[in-house]
């Protein structure tokens, strides 16, 4: 497989190919449209034979196929060769009415597998040196330079007054149009009660440390959202468990509202490709 | 590869045994109650709500097929809709992605509107299975939402960029919409555009609840434990390291306790 | 019978792995085991590598029977398995030293056609974020509006105008430090608990998978 | 003028990505951390390498797909050009089956401008399937899941790999991707045996899941999407497709915000309408 070198016909025959893959593609905006429905037919064809095509080459001919000369041939002994075919044909049973279930055995293969490595995955994810329980183990107090501090210190103050704004606001929006005057639940007290005590215990804290405001959110947010993943009656049972699930969903929200604004990001990305190839390479517009 | 700790192993069983358990106890019949699950309850006011209005209901179970834990869980959540259904006497539309989940549904409502007596009002023509493609399907769904201006609609299963298409399309007809997705960056566009959305592993927790298969609800419960166990040890490591900033570079017994709790990991 | 069969198979792969994390592995079964992993792994590999025909026959069946009753759109079915094939053909072909023409036509279908097509099938995305952010995105709720002041607050902070923006209003502080801390605060926390869940969760599914306790649809339907 | 909203929505939406390119305005980026400690991390492994006798290879995970291609391809492009530019030898390896297709094809547009050659500078270990235990296998035995290249080439006759012993001769996991938990594998199994450093691109999607991995240390640093391709574009020098897109995205971001602004100011003047007219 040499690298080919740039043909101008063939240059010009792609791009008019891809301009107008782009443009059928783009039709559906206006309408599902014939067109649009052609080419998405083409996308899919092009997909699964790429996949068949790439997973023989790569996959099953180096690791399979090619491995029947050498039983027996070398060191590399692959014995069982015709077995793993077997086992792999199995898969195929799914297309029979009678014997569906012997395609269960290839799958409870990988499922058996997966599940006994899900041990070890464990381990290595939350609990080695920097695992994400063992890294969760944080300080609330440290010492730090005082100028982080302040900074960091602005910021959960910012976030927290905006999340109580948004809350009373949520209060006076649900007076509006209820007509009723809703008391403040337990999540907001228990939110206002834990700044209340990082706040007032700060001339208590010896000389030289400070508040982890960081580490001291991290923590809360951990242990609130897990409350609310909680899903037995008896472990709701507490009011302190059932105002800090409520807290953890506000949390959760903030987390989503962060993956909503980077999603907004990854899709626009991919309308400025479209503008950066139709404008770029198609028109030359440079 | 290197050994594991012992203390790891040692967790780790624990938190095994604390799911056969449970799971073992669930199978002999122990009752295991969940907690209240707010998308879950709404089921029986949007449907109420579209049969007030006259306007039919929508199901969909997301883009993966037959074998995917998240869509036999929006199956099971499916039969509570279709059974709310039946009793109020509102059409039920499903639209479907993958050929043998098509199969599946189709048997379960037929079977469900002959339980609650009513097999007159099963409609074959109402399950559609529309197609594999990505947005073949999310744009038949919306386009059959707009022409049937349904009243409620049901997004749950796994789903992907597709979420926004249907979920503004219900904004759209002015739908009552209940959303369960265990993509998590789905999520979001959920929350913002549906009136109930239920977060990851509610929709595990709802099909438990409604299959009340005793395995699922009993390792349920296994997890509750398991994810409240890693709680404690949480808050205890932090504990332990917020005393040992305190007490300083002095604190070797602190330092020796925390080192301790995951094998030498956690120094 | 059936389910036991399948539960043996499942549980000796999972037991393998199992065993080859908790026993050590200097000595023993432990070294064995660990001896035999990479082949046990390539055999795994080999047999997942086996189910892509499933997909390919179940499209041929479903788009052959379209062509052959002519139903309607049936071109479309001729052109998906066409370009299936040539897609498979000219894959395979480029790795025996094909002529110049296949090799032209293979870039032509994969970088031209599909690379081309996935992209903007995907960004047709862009524009519904842009329709839905005006017709769907309400805060009807206290959550609802947390998540769109956190969402506003890091899109601010991932563009440039962002900044000078902030700077023009006299914040003290710039977007992009709003975004990151906001990102490895709190969405951090929040994520590491969803990672958490999710892997107890799998660890709970694992269990009821080894011991044969998860209702399998395809058996109950085929007794 | 309400039937066609969308379709006006639509048009604001295409004119905002177009006119930046048109009026060809540029911005400068803040370099934000992870971007800055994946370019450190990359930094580390050059320096170490020039003190060693067998230089460690760089190992690009390919596991992203066309559909993904818009934001990851500027950041792999700039990556590359970072590695080839530090002489950092790097293998390629995928288990997404377009991947290891599409890296390959960045590689020799990055090389011909660069004058390097397949084999010498990199090697492509092609597509895998069953990732979880694949990945176990090759930290046990590289040879027997690695027997020949994307080319059908035997893996020991490749000149890049002769020294290679197996995968403690790694010295970075690169991964790109566009879906979820195709990273975690590699720390797990790893990071967590080998102490491998492990850097990552991804999607704007897919970049709050991996604050989690970063902020324990288990990954050193990472890119997230076409701002994260920008900023190292920028650390590189050599601006490209992320930097030139990053108007548009001021431009569109603005857009959206702006909307979501208007929609719910006038729910809630409709809504305040309402109240007042009421008796």
């Amino acid at each position: 497989m040499e690298t080919l070198t740039a043909d101008p016909v063939w240059t010009r025959a792609g791009l008019l190919l891809g301009a107008a893959c782009t443009l059928a593609m783009f039709s559906f905006l206006w309408r599902e449209n014939a067109v649009y429905r052609f080419f998405e037919h083409i996308f899919v064809g092009l997909g699964m034979g790429y996949t068949v095509a790439i997973t023989w080459t790569n996959v099953l001919k180096p690791h399979w196929w090619d491995k029947r000369i050498w039983v027996g041939a070398s060191e590399e002994v692959f014995p069982f060769w015709g077995l793993l075919g077997i086992v792999g044909l199995l898969w195929y049973f799914q297309l029979s009415k009678n014997r569906a279930w012997l395609s269960r055995i290839p799958i409870g293969i990988l499922m058996g597998s997966g599940a006994g490595l899900i041990f070890r995955r464990i381990y290595g994810l939350f609990f080695t040196r920097d695992g994400q329980v063992t890294q969760s183990f944080l300080p609330l107090l440290v010492s730090v330079d005082p100028a982080a501090a302040v900074r960091s210190w602005n910021l959960a103050l910012s976030v927290s007054a905006a999340g109580l704004l948004a809350f009373y606001a949520h209060l006076l929006l649900r007076r509006f149009r209820r007509g009723t005057d809703l008391p403040a639940g337990i999540e907001i007290r228990l939110a206002g009660g834990f700044l209340l005590i990082l706040i007032c215990s700060a001339p208590l804290i010896p000389r030289g440390l400070v508040i982890a405001w960081d580490n001291s959110l991290i923590v809360l947010t951990l242990v609130c959202v897990l409350c609310y993943f909680l899903f037995w009656q008896e472990a709701r049972r507490n009011r302190l468990a059932t105002g800090a699930a409520t807290l953890g969903k506000w949390l959760l929200m903030i987390s989503f509202g962060a993956t909503f604004g980077s999603t907004v990001m990854a899709r626009l990305s991919l309308l400025i490709n479209r503008a950066q190839y139709l404008l770029e390479q198609c028109l030359h517009l440079e | 590869m290197t050994d594991p700790p012992i203390q790891v192993l040692l967790l780790l069983s624990i938190l095994s045994v604390f799911l056969l358990v449970f799971i073992f106890l669930a199978r002999r019949g122990v009752p295991v109650r969940l907690r209240r699950i707010a998308g879950l309850e709404s089921i029986d006011e949007a449907v109420g709500r579209a049969t007030e209005l006259g306007r039919p209901v929508l199901f969909t179970t997301g883009l993966e097929p037959l074998n995917s834990v998240t869509t036999l869980a929006a199956i099971a959540a499916l039969t509570r809709v279709c059974r709310v259904c039946a009793k109020y006497e509102t059409r039920l539309i499903v639209t479907l992605a993958e050929a043998d989940v098509y199969t599946l549904v189709k048997d379960a409502c037929q079977q469900i509107y002959a339980e609650e007596g009513k097999p007159e009002l099963y409609r074959e023509e109402d399950i559609h299975f529309l197609s594999t493609m990505q947005f073949s399907y999310a744009s038949g769904t919306a386009g059959i939402m707009q022409r049937e201006q349904v009243g409620a609609a049901f997004f749950f299963g796994a789903f992907a960029a597709e979420s926004l298409i249907l979920s503004e399309a219900g904004n759209q007809i002015g739908a009552i919409q209940v959303a369960a997705t265990t993509s998590s960056y789905q999520i979001p566009f959920f929350v913002a555009s549906c009136d109930y959305t239920l977060i990851g592993e509610e929709l595990f927790a709802a099909s438990a609840y409604l299959t009340r298969d005793p395995a699922q609800l009993g390792s349920l419960v296994g997890q509750d434990l398991a994810k409240f166990a890693i709680l404690l040890l949480v808050t205890a490591g932090s504990a332990l390291a917020t005393l040992a900033a305190v007490l300083g570079p002095e604190s070797h017994w602190v330092k020796a306790v925390l080192a301790g709790l995951l094998g030498g990991a956690a120094s | 019978m059936r389910r036991w069969v399948i539960t043996f198979f499942t549980f000796v792969s999972g037991l393998f792995y199992i065993l080859e994390f908790v026993l050590p592995g200097q000595t023993g079964t432990g070294q064995a085991l660990r001896a035999a992993k990479p082949h046990v792994g390539e055999a795994i590999m080999v047999i997942a590598a086996f189910a892509v025909g499933l997909g390919v026959i179940g499209v041929c069946r479903h788009h052959l029977r379209k062509v052959m009753l002519r139903q309607k759109g049936w071109p479309n079915s001729v052109a998906l398995l066409a370009s299936m094939f040539a897609m498979a053909t000219f894959k395979i072909w480029e790795k025996y030293d094909p002529p110049e023409v296949a090799q032209r036509l293979h870039d032509l279908l994969f970088l031209d056609m599909y690379n081309q097509l996935t992209v903007t099938v995907f960004s047709l995305l862009a524009f519904y974020v842009a329709s839905a952010a005006y017709r769907a995105f309400r805060v009807r709720t206290v959550e609802a509006g947390l998540m769109m002041v956190t969402a506003i607050v890091v899109m601010l902070g991932q563009i440039p105008l962002g900044d000078r923006f902030a700077a023009l209003l006299r914040l003290p502080w710039t977007f992009t430090e709003a975004r990151l801390w906001i990102m490895s605060v709190i969405n951090m926390a929040g994520q590491r608990v969803i990672l958490l869940g999710a892997y107890v969760g799998g660890l709970a599914f694992g269990i009821r998978v080894l011991l044969g306790l998860n209702k399998d649809t395809l058996l109950e339907k085929n007794p | 003028m309400r039937r066609n909203q969308p379709r006006w929505i639509y048009l604001a939406m295409g004119l905002s990505v177009t006119v930046p390119f048109l009026a060809r305005i540029s911005f400068q980026m803040p370099i934000s951390k992870p971007v800055q400690r994946t370019f450190d991390q990359v930094e580390t492994l050059a320096r170490d390498n020039r003190q060693r006798d067998h230089k460690k290879l760089a190992l690009l995970v390919a596991d992203w797909e066309p559909a993904t291609m818009a934001e990851i391809n500027p950041q792999v492009i700039a990556l590359l050009h970072h590695f080839m530019s530090r002489e950092i030898p790097f293998a390629i390896l995928g288990f997404r089956p377009t991947g290891p297709s599409l890296a390959q094809e960045l590689a020799e547009e990055v090389a011909r401008q660069r004058g390097e050659e397949y084999g010498k500078t990199w090697c492509n270990w092609g597509y895998k399937t069953q990732m979880d235990t694949t990945i176990q296998s090759m930290l046990s035995d590289f040879y027997t899941v690695v027997r020949e290249d994307i080319k059908g080439t035997p893996i020991d006759r490749v000149p890049v790999m002769a020294d290679f012993r197996g995968m403690e001769d790694v010295g970075l996991v690169a991964e790109f991707t566009g879906s979820s938990c195709l990273l975690q594998p590699w720390v797990e199994f790893v990071h967590a045996e080998l102490r491998t450093p492990i850097v990552h691109g991804c999607t704007g999607v897919m970049e709050s899941p991996v604050y989690p991995l970063l902020s324990s240390g288990q990954i050193q640093g990472f890119m997230g999407g076409l701002s994260g391709a920008a900023q190292y574009e920028q650390l590189v020098g050599k601006p490209g497709k992320g930097a030139e897109g990053m108007a548009a995205q001021s431009l569109a971001h603005l857009l959206v915000i702006g909307l979501i602004l208007a929609a719910n100011i006038k729910e809630g003047a409709s809504f305040l309408r309402r109240r007042a007219w009421r008796p």
